[in-house]
């Protein structure tokens, strides 16, 4: 027994020195707690706290976050479980971004305030699952990997399912959490072999000597099982069935959530792994990471912009567009250390575009109680302001130049185009080709929406305008979308 | 001593037994016994393998969380499927079709 | 403030005030409009007449004159390096007659679009955003704005067709703003390739400057579009394939023929102020486009392609004039004939001589006024009697008398009747087109002669409808009660149709007055392009 | 201001004093005086015009120039070119024109749109002033279709009458068919000499005389192109003349032009604007080369003598004469082909006189006959001359200025025609004397067609003057009466015009007029005596003969020699069907395939587009009642096209959750075998 004595003390010294580099997750277990005590004992007395304490404690956590970056380069923590880089230190940013975009747009959803359980409880589920997002942000460890991944997954099924208004979110919810178990399950066993081929979990060299030594095709199969864990997460073309009826179920303030929040959270551990296996030798003789992107890239983008064309659920054809989203994102990917200023960019302006488009799509539900594009007949001339902001973020998702989407396409065109130069490979070419020829696709579903609103009229009567915090929100993020356009360097020169 | 493939054979005979579970089962709480079944064909694997692995114990450790994990995902899973009988008056996976294209 | 900005945004800024501005104001808007046009005809005469005939510009950066250059975007991509753009305008040669044409067809289309009804503030709105976007594509010089601009004109002519247009207004919008849109962004690809391969030589870094891009010089070595590089994309040589993609971008603006069959359609449907500017203007950005863009930055692959490019304006010229003949619907057939006679910038320029190209940017000048001419005449019977079929009208030139004698100066303008700028410019683009084989060999005789066959067409269609439409016993489909309606010109569709008529008679009789401004800046592109 | 400077301001005085009245009669002047300006700036330019040839004939060239602009590196000027060629036109096109507003004055008093008609002349005028006297060829192209462009405005002037519009519009594209040879033309010259100023290149000295021509290539300054150019070049300019001088393949539009008015007519169709397809032959004649001089004299011979047979069976009074115009037309391009400039010069003179005068008396005869129909309201044609007869006694004046010009056409002596069409006659003679046999078969042709014009015109005559009047209803009481004074005056003086002595001394021989001397010819014709005696006789003997004949044929009315329906009548009478001919060659073709190729349009290239576009807009409403079939299927087949391959993914969102997980695994494992196991990838 007495060798393990050895351990005990180095791994208790190793705890407690990597509290130092674990701030921001810490605040989040308290504010967790916060919570739920409060939900439990004063929501009687004061409606709202709940609603309160989360964003003060986000408030606190995002300052926290921000001091991180003065760790410097990478700093590996508990022995290798976890690694702290500035590049996870920007997405834990874009995660507490989404989440806080996602409790104001709870605060202010009609469905959800009146719903009889209150919201306390999803705040609590949402804190959860922003440590899981940090931890996947910063996992090293496959089985940190594991773990960070399944605490996101069950949250966002309780999320999704949290209303059950109707059968639609049940069912919803059920189709995700089957779809995400069933995912995990592969993934872990996926894992498992990993771990039997090569004896460490450590994403480290030794892992990628073990996976050297045995047949490339068990490791080849190894890999593409854990894989099919983390395409569930960010939703790319094998794995991307469950993401239009579940967004198109859930509540719209979880689906605006999962379609930034998870997505970048995916992409996020993708970009660790990637960077972990790149970082300890070349890991293009165990598996070609690049082909594997490139064409699930391509499928993802074709795929996502084409089925788009035929939907009418206004839901629907946004959960669509960010499957494209995502498959142009992976273009980025590709291009590995260059990509990633173009990748953090792109996510954020696809935060701020999405966030306000489902906003604004919520508002025109409330409102008109239309949810299909074809009954959007002649809404453009009797709610104003909320077509115009719709019309100039879909302008942002098309891409088109006044606009931030412009810019976010340039610079992820520009840096697949650097990767090309160095790597010269055709598929590269044919990435960038497949997304110019999507933008062109994508701008005709994306115009459906003002060819109903403004281009049709109809005799029926319709709702006035009524101005309220919803729709504040959502101008200012249209304008933020607008002014990022004209001046992106605010925000480039933040990210180094 | 029983070699790590046979184990490696048993883990994967139970994943494909799993995999078949939940591709062809009419009710969806045969169909999480299945994503179990899997699941539990990744625990053999990591205990088996865990053996080798001295000093970190790696296996053990990652087999202990997974169980944790397993019985949290099934809670929740049970939760839903209790809602979604609510509402569909039945838990056949192929009756549960409203959202689609 | 730099005169070009004040030209560019003041149309923005106006239209901001008509937006925020009480929709009680509905007959403001019309005037605010008219008053912000006639300013910039101010401002673009002063420049034309300011603007110093001995600066060559195209690719001499120093020459080009107005010049504003302020440093815009400085984005630190990491290891691709500082992207640099500026707000960078200038003009030259090549684009201060446009300038000019731009505000007098923009006073036009406003004094036509007297008879837009509904939704005004939402109309001269985009109508002015489309005018800043226009003025912006003519003067920008660096590439990333000129995209900006040039997508910017997207916008507001699809709401412009798709909210106040014809019968199938949605799917002549929808098609527009598609095949614009598919040309425009296969050039975002070679704009990247471009930027990447370019160096500004003061600040080292990356620039969009087009200026820049123009002399290989500042093409580093190993780079895509280097002319030394000589890398291949696809198995086509880089910037031979950079040539014709940005040249395809900008002929389905022009438009050529395999790419045109959204004219018709867009114009047919548009209402006639749009309809102006559709004809007046949007077809001269792809005309300039290309001079400016495609042969200013790839002289080399000009010369290879010569060839195509002078059998597709062939094709043009005959195919347009062809079609012309077949149609039955005025508007349709002003629409293929402006095809045709683009084909002649094509030609014009494909011919690289000095007349060639000069008669080509003529052309495009004279095409601007005449058809904005043509459109408003078509938009006059259609206000009145909301047909346009060429059928239905017999012998108007009794009942209409001042309605006939304006068709007939624009009919007759624009088949070439000398006397009018149509015939100077037609006559040297062919004159420049079949010089062009003892020249430099850009394209063979036979395709001039071709060319001049358009001439004889056009004769045929114009005369033809005149003959249906305008003469002989007056018989009219809608019989007495058409005949009350068609009353003839009032003030002020005589307001609009005079200067039209006047500045194509001006510019024939005297054609210096565009010359002397365009002809320094040809010779440069031409030694650009073909080193003579 | 010095002597020489003063004349180039008074031919341009002459010039744009026509313009000044049409800008006046178009805009600014009221109908009732509009009359009065033209015919005052008319006479002003005529005048100036006098005064020019006067100073300018036989007494050197005078050419000023003005720059006009800079087009690239050369720069192009507007000039004046005075020398005998343009001073003897300028005085011939406005003096013609200058009696022809007189004429107008009473024909055309009381038409309801006076002033346009005004206006149009005087454009016509003073774009046909301003071809003359052009001193460089783009210049003249640009005055070229602005004659044309007058034509077609006078030819449609009564255009509430179909047939006139379909004229016009035929005139106007036929000429524009001709000037695309002349731009052709003018595109060789300017790309093998960097300039198109006439005195530069043909004049003495000039560039075209450098280019040499060796082993089939044509070494110019500029650049050097295969021969064949040249005689494109040549051909083109024939082109251009054929169509404006309305020759064999395009002369169809003469006669419809008659739909015009008869001053029109006169002015337009006979003498000025149909010679200056000759004119521009003479003005570049140094380009031709042999072959293209031997296709003029084929092309003119072979048209003098069609539009003669033509002539012969013609009925409407108008018509005769537009095909007369085109015979003798045929007689000048024979002169040019010959390389006798001078006499296709000279013939083109006298012409331009008596048929204009021919044109006036069929006026006046028309303007009585149409006022004697209305007051008869009878409804046969006013200008059919089977309607007419025995006008001698009702119109002696007209009669006597009508026989002197129909003399004249068939070159009696003592008539100014005889001079010319001898002299024509004569070269050709001389010319072919040296040919092939072929060659020689051209004068004795030409000898035929002039018998023929002898008895058309006799024809003519006899019909209308002699016999009775043969229009329907009562007869008694004086209908005709002579023609107004303002319509005589000018017709009596064209009548002195026709005479011989305006031209020469001696009214048998042609050699010692005046005019010829200065015109030398291209090719030089040594003199052979017998001809000049032998031919003038038996040309005229024959001639009398057939007067005679004539006169007994239609006079006196005994028996019809000529049998009306016969083949080759009815082949004559429509015009040897030149124009079915055409309209099934080319107008019927090119209307076709305009509209196949707007089909084409339409179908295949918007088809495609909207295939390959078609993501929705016109498919939806069809493609989503076929999806809803098709959602329930597990295997789908490839979609259509894009809106299909749309619909190929989304037809996977089944909805039901075990699918999507089997179609998951069934992707991977496809991936990963083909990955891993098969060569492919």
């Amino acid at each position: 027994m007495d060798d393990y004595s050895l351990y005990i003390s180095d791994s208790l010294n190793g705890t407690i020195a990597g509290i130092r580099g674990i701030y921001p997750e810490i605040g989040l277990v308290v504010s967790f707690l916060l919570v739920i005590f409060s939900e439990l004992f004063f929501v009687k007395r004061i409606k709202q706290l709940p609603f309160w304490i989360t964003l003060i404690s986000l408030a606190v956590v995002f300052t926290l976050t921000i001091k991180q970056f003065a760790i410097g380069d990478s700093l590996t923590l508990y022995s290798g479980m976890i690694v702290l880089q500035p590049a996870s230190v920007y997405f834990k940013l874009l995660f507490l971004l989404s989440a806080i975009l996602f409790i104001v747009f709870v605060r202010n959803n009609q469905q959800m305030q009146q719903h009889k359980k209150g919201t306390g409880d999803l705040y609590a589920v949402l804190i959860a699952v922003l440590l899981g997002m940090n931890c996947m942000a910063m996992s090293a460890n496959l089985l940190m990997v594991y773990l960070s991944i399944e605490t996101v997954s069950i949250g966002s099924y309780i999320m999704v399912g949290y209303i059950s208004g109707d059968g639609k979110q049940a069912e919803a919810s059920i189709k995700y959490a089957l779809f995400g178990a069933a995912c995990s399950a592969i993934m872990l066993y996926g894992i498992s072999l990993i771990y039997s081929f090569t004896g460490t979990l450590n994403l480290n060299a030794d892992l990628l000597e073990g996976l050297n030594a045995i047949p490339v095709w068990s490791a080849g199969l190894a890999i593409t099982l854990f894989l099919v864990g983390l395409g569930f997460k960010m939703s790319f073309v094998p794995l991307h069935f469950w993401s239009p009826d579940v967004y198109e179920g859930a509540p719209t303030p979880v689906t605006a959530f999962l379609t930034t929040g998870s997505k970048i959270a995916g992409f996020a551990l993708l970009w660790r792994v990637l960077e972990a296996f790149n970082s300890s030798g070349n890991a293009i003789s165990v598996y070609d990471f690049q082909g594997l992107i490139g064409i699930v890239a391509i499928v993802t983008m074709l795929f996502g912009n084409l089925a788009a064309i035929w939907q009418d659920n206004i839901k629907r054809m946004l959960a669509y567009s960010s499957i494209g989203h995502t498959g142009f994102l992976m273009m980025a990917l590709v291009a590995n250390t260059a990509g990633f200023k173009s990748l953090i960019f792109y996510l954020f302006i696809y935060l701020l575009t999405n966030v306000a488009a489902f906003m604004l799509v919520d508002k025109v539900e409330q409102e008109s109680g239309s949810v299909n594009i074809s009954t959007y007949l002649g809404l453009g001339k009797s709610m104003p302001l909320t077509f115009i902001s719709l019309l100039i973020v879909l302008i942002s998702l098309t891409g088109l130049p006044p606009t931030s989407g412009f810019v976010a396409k340039f610079l992820v065109f520009g840096s697949a185009l650097e990767s090309y130069k160095s790597s010269g490979s055709s598929l590269i070419l044919w990435m960038m080709i497949t997304g110019a020829v999507t933008t062109v696709v994508s701008l005709f579903y994306y115009f459906k929406v003002p060819l109903y609103a403004y281009l049709r009229k109809t005799e029926s009567i319709l709702p006035r305008e009524k101005f309220d915090v919803k729709l504040v929100i959502s101008l200012v993020l249209t304008f933020l979308v607008l002014i990022f356009g004209i001046f992106p360097q605010v925000i480039t020169d933040l990210i180094n | 001593m029983i070699p790590l493939s046979n184990f490696m054979m048993l883990s994967a005979a139970l994943f494909v037994i799993g995999l078949y579970a939940v591709l062809v089962k009419r009710n969806v709480i045969q169909l999480l016994i299945g994503i179990e079944f899997m699941i539990n064909a990744a625990l053999i694997n990591f205990v088996a393998a865990g053996k080798s692995d001295k000093n970190y114990m790696g296996g053990q450790m990652t087999a202990l969380f997974t169980i944790v994990i397993a019985a949290a995902s099934v809670a929740v899973a049970l939760a839903i499927i209790l809602n979604v009988y609510k509402y569909y008056k039945s838990i056949d996976p192929d009756k549960l079709n409203k959202l689609r294209d | 403030m730099n005169l070009l900005s004040i030209l560019t945004f003041l149309p923005l800024i106006a239209g901001i005030i008509i937006l925020v501005a009480p929709s009680g104001w509905q007959k403001q808007f019309k005037y605010i409009t008219l008053a912000v046009t006639l300013v910039q005809i101010a401002i673009s005469g002063y420049i034309y007449f300011h603007f110093d005939n001995s600066l060559r510009g195209v690719d001499l950066i120093n020459s080009y004159q107005f010049k504003e250059q302020i440093s815009w975007i400085r984005l630190d991509l990491g290891s691709m390096g500082k992207l640099q753009i500026d707000y960078f305008l200038g003009i030259d040669g090549l684009s201060v007659p446009f300038l000019l044409l731009t505000s007098i067809i923009m006073m036009v289309a406003t004094i036509s679009s007297w008879e837009i009804k509904t939704n005004l503030k939402g109309y001269f709105a985009l109508f002015l955003l489309l005018d800043t976007a226009i003025i912006g594509v003519f003067c920008a010089l660096d590439f990333f704005l000129f995209y900006i601009f040039y997508e910017l004109m997207l916008l507001p002519l699809y709401f412009l067709i798709g909210m106040w247009g014809g019968v199938r207004r949605e799917y002549a919008a929808i098609k527009f703003f598609l095949y614009t849109l598919a040309g425009s962004v296969f050039m975002l690809l070679i704009m990247v390739g471009l930027y990447f391969s370019v160096t500004d030589p003061e600040t080292g870094n990356h620039t969009f400057n087009m200026v820049h891009m123009m002399n290989p010089a500042n093409y580093s070595g190993d780079s895509i579009f280097g002319s030394l590089a000589q890398q291949t994309l696809l198995g086509i040589p880089a910037r031979l394939l950079g040539f014709i993609i940005l040249f395809i971008a900008f002929a389905i603006k022009v438009p050529i023929v395999p790419l045109h069959t959204w004219l018709p359609d867009a114009h047919v449907e548009a209402p006639t102020p749009v309809s102006i500017i559709l004809a007046g203007i949007l077809l001269k950005v792809g005309g300039y486009g290309i001079l400016r863009i495609c042969y200013g930055i790839f002289p080399d692959a000009a010369i290879h392609t010569s060839w195509w490019l002078g059998l597709i304006g062939v094709v043009s010229i005959v195919y347009g004039a062809l079609n012309a003949l077949a149609q039955k619907d005025l508007k349709r057939l002003i629409a293929y004939s402006s095809v045709s006679h683009m084909g002649f910038v094509l030609l014009g320029t494909a011919s690289l001589t000095a007349e060639g190209a000069a008669g080509s940017v003529m052309q495009m000048i004279s095409h601007g006024f005449l058809s904005a001419m043509l459109f408003f005449l078509v938009g006059i019977v259609y206000n009145r009697v909301h047909d346009r079929e060429i059928a239905n009208f017999r012998g108007l030139a009794n009942i209409m008398p001042q309605y006939t004698a304006f068709v007939m100066i624009a009919f007759f303008a624009s088949l070439g009747l000398p006397g009018f700028s149509a015939f100077i410019a037609e006559a040297f683009s062919l004159i420049g087109a079949f010089n062009s084989e003892t020249v430099n060999g850009a394209i063979p005789r036979w395709m001039a002669i071709a060319g001049s066959v358009g001439i004889l067409l056009s004769a045929a269609y114009f005369l033809w409808t005149l003959q249906r439409m305008f003469f002989g016993q007056t018989r009219l489909m809608g019989g007495e009660e058409w005949r009350t309606k068609l009353n003839d010109l009032t003030m002020r569709e005589k307001l609009a149709l005079a200067p039209l008529a006047l500045l194509a008679l001006i510019l024939g009789v005297f054609p210096s007055l565009a010359f002397d401004k365009i002809n320094g800046s040809v010779l440069e592109l031409i030694h650009h392009v073909t080193g003579k | 201001m010095e002597q020489h400077d003063i004349i180039p301001v008074v031919s341009l005085l002459a010039v744009l004093m026509p313009l000044l009245s049409f800008v006046l009669c178009m805009f600014f002047v009221p109908k009732s005086i509009s009359g009065k300006v033209a015919v005052s700036s008319i006479a002003v330019s005529f005048i100036a015009s006098c005064f020019v040839f006067f100073k300018i004939w036989n007494a050197g060239n005078i050419h000023i120039q003005h720059h006009w602009f800079t087009l690239g590196q050369t720069s192009w000027d507007v000039g004046l070119l005075l020398n005998n060629l343009s001073a003897l036109m300028i005085l011939l096109v406005s003096g013609i024109a200058f009696l022809v507003h007189i004429y107008s004055l009473a024909y055309m008093k009381g038409d309801e749109n006076i002033d346009r008609y005004w206006g149009y002349l005087s454009l016509f005028c003073s774009s046909m002033l301003g071809l003359v006297i052009a001193d460089n060829l783009l210049l003249i192209y640009i005055f070229w279709e602005l004659v044309g462009f007058s034509s077609y405005l006078l030819i449609g002037f009564w255009r509430t009458r179909d047939a006139a519009v379909q004229a016009n519009k035929k005139a106007f594209i036929m000429n524009r068919l001709g000037d695309l040879g002349f731009l052709l033309a003018l595109m060789i010259l300017y790309s093998q000499f960097g300039t198109l100023d006439i005195e530069k290149l043909f004049g003495d000295g000039g560039l075209f005389h450098l280019s040499q021509f060796t082993s089939g290539e044509w070494i110019a300054p500029l650049g050097h192109i295969s021969y064949v150019w040249l005689l494109v070049c040549g051909f083109g300019f024939v082109f251009g003349a054929l169509a404006k001088s309305a020759q064999f393949p395009l002369h169809t539009w003469l006669p419809d032009a008659m739909e015009g008015p008869t001053a029109v007519s006169s002015l337009i169709h006979a003498a000025t604007m149909v010679a200056a397809g000759v004119f521009l032959l003479v003005r570049v004649s140094p380009i031709f080369d042999s072959t293209v001089l031997i296709t003029i004299a084929v092309i003119g011979i072979f048209t003098a003598f069609m539009a003669s047979t033509i002539a012969l069976v013609q009925n409407d009074i108008k018509r005769i004469l537009a095909y007369s115009t085109i015979s003798q037309l045929g007689f000048m391009m024979l002169a040019i082909g010959i390389g006798n400039n001078g006499a296709a010069i000279f013939h083109l003179a006298t012409h331009a006189f008596f048929k204009c005068l021919l044109f006036l008396c069929a006026g006046s005869v028309i303007h009585e006959m149409h006022y004697a129909k209305n007051k008869l309201d009878a409804d046969c044609d006013h200008q059919d001359i089977r309607n007419m007869g025995g006008l001698r006694k009702m119109m002696p004046l007209t009669f006597v200025t009508m026989v002197i010009a129909a003399l004249a056409l068939c070159g009696i002596p003592l008539t100014s025609g005889y001079l010319s069409k001898d002299a024509i006659l004569i070269s050709s003679f001389e010319w072919a004397t040296t040919r092939s046999f072929a060659a020689k078969l051209i004068p004795y042709l030409a000898m035929l067609t002039s018998w023929l014009t002898t008895f058309y015109i006799a024809r003519l005559i006899f019909k209308v003057f002699y016999g009775e009047l043969r229009i329907q209803g009562d007869k008694t009481e004086r209908l005709i009466h002579e023609a107004p004074r303002f319509m005589l005056m000018p017709q009596l003086f064209l009548a002195v015009c026709s005479a011989f002595f305006l031209f020469s001394v001696n009214p048998l021989s042609y050699e010692n007029t005046w005019l010829l001397k200065v015109f030398p010819g291209s090719v030089a014709l040594e003199r052979i005596h017998s001809y000049h005696t032998v031919i003038p006789a038996l040309l005229n003997l024959f001639a009398v003969l057939i007067i005679y004949f004539a006169y007994i044929q239609y006079a006196r009315k005994e028996k019809a020699m000529f049998r009306e329906n016969t083949w080759l009548y009815n082949f004559a009478l429509n015009g040897w069907y030149f124009d079915e001919f055409y309209h099934q060659a080319i107008v019927r073709p090119v209307t076709y395939v305009s509209k196949f190729s707007f089909s084409i349009d339409r179908k295949v290239i918007d088809g495609l587009v909207d295939i390959v576009g078609k993501s929705g807009v016109l498919l939806s409403s069809i493609a989503g009642w076929l999806d809803r079939k098709l959602i329930d299927g597990f295997v789908n087949l490839a979609g259509r096209a894009a809106a299909g391959l749309g619909n190929f993914f989304r037809s996977f969102q089944s909805g039901r959750i075990q699918y999507y997980l089997a179609v998951m695994i069934f992707v991977v494992l496809t991936f990963f075998v083909l990955r891993y196991f098969s060569p492919a990838i």
